[in-house]
């Protein structure tokens, strides 16, 4: 690729990654609000739920870098096994 | 800020002023779209009878807006949280 | 913003609200669909689902305008606490 | 066009014909893989076994295709109506 | 259209099919995996996940085909009818 | 490569690398966010207690990012020899 379409390739992964991020965020109060909101009595949060979303949003986070570890650990073991010819 | 928990190669240069205003454009139309959807799952139950929304449902939607609203604010500190304490362990 | 970057993101808005109509068209047949389609032993519609699935339609539009008004009093409630500096 | 119940800028210049061509392709894919999925969810219920589609997942198909064109074109009709109910009381 | 209009919508028509086919990929995994997984005591598939993934991405690739000519079934005739003015 | 089941007019010129290099981004970021959202659905059932991971669930997740993978894989295959016999059918 030429210095240009790299150039163009990089914003291209770093305008990806700031989306991913934002829609990692729509997400996670989607399913941890899905998740823990009870009840519609009152206009604000009650302690249970506030609890419940803040485990809900802290362990989504730590389990994402979690996949994201694997999910390397196994590209580099697959690009390995193809360098070595292996079929596993 | 990026999850994938390595280090990122230096953005060449910064994203254009035009580029992160029509995101977040994108990002409050992702967030109206699944708020709806999950406010009419939570109030809107029963498909027979009257087309407008009774008093019940008006009410439970207006207060399921403003707890949706108050979530977006508390994961949004959390995450942010998290992004820090990640960048301090790449010393980014 | 220059006026051309102007237009450039009026274009923009513009086209990213004609995305979001079709996309909550679509959203809409999808979601009261599911509700309200109950058997396949026929190629139509029976009237049973047909009032069903007006009647999904029509409160989700319904839904979806108050949602918008009350979207609009929260910014604008936010936007009067960070000016007058208050932390709710 | 919009759900956002207030009233919009006028647009700058219309959309080029160019941009509503390519906005109805991706909404027909839209479309083709929502109806493909909720009718995958609705008639093939067993997993094992013969991995061809039986006669009476095929015509559960069939009728499904149909009557879910039938939902498009009906919610298509009430959102016309809604749409310029809601232009008539902005004076569009 | 212009040849050059046309050549870009050609463009957008087949980079939009591809997105299609890779999205279609990563859908039937999400939706094969949640419907055949059953326990995570191993970091292999077993015997049966593996049949069952099997059979589901079969029949849903079969069934995406049957999805496809029925939809140009009913294109077609609502083309025919409006030509004819009829109003099904 | 199309799931229309009709034969399309020969694309123009193929596609660009860098169109592909994007999509290919795309898929993959696509993929992640589809397998975390699943495996936090079958591995993360408590949301009160520790905000931590507890064993269990750590090893659950590696686990189940290494059967999706592996899913990945075989349906890939699969469509592979579809896409292949597809083109075989329509003298591709």
């Amino acid at each position: 690729m030429t210095p240009v379409q790299q150039q163009d390739f990089l914003q291209h992964l770093e305008s990806q990654q700031r989306k991913d991020s934002l829609a990692m965020y729509n997400n996670l109060v989607f399913r941890c609000f899905d998740e823990c909101s009870k009840s519609f009595r009152s206009k604000r949060l009650d302690d249970g739920e506030t609890k419940c979303i803040n485990v809900c949003a802290e362990k989504f986070i730590k389990l994402t870098s979690r996949v994201a570890l694997r999910f390397q650990d196994i590209q580099q073991q697959k690009a390995k096994d193809e360098a070595a010819g292996v079929q596993r | 800020m990026s999850w994938f928990g390595n280090s990122e190669p230096e953005p060449p240069s910064g994203p254009s002023p035009m580029d992160l205003a029509k995101q977040e454009v994108d990002m409050y139309s992702d967030l109206f779209t699944k708020m709806s959807g999950l406010c009419f799952k939570k109030c809107v139950v029963k498909m027979h009878g009257e087309s407008d929304l009774n008093v019940g449902e008006m009410s439970c939607v207006d207060r399921c807006v403003s707890k949706y609203m108050e979530a977006q604010e508390k994961v949004g500190v959390i995450l942010k949280r998290a992004e820090e304490s990640l960048a301090a362990q790449q010393g980014g």
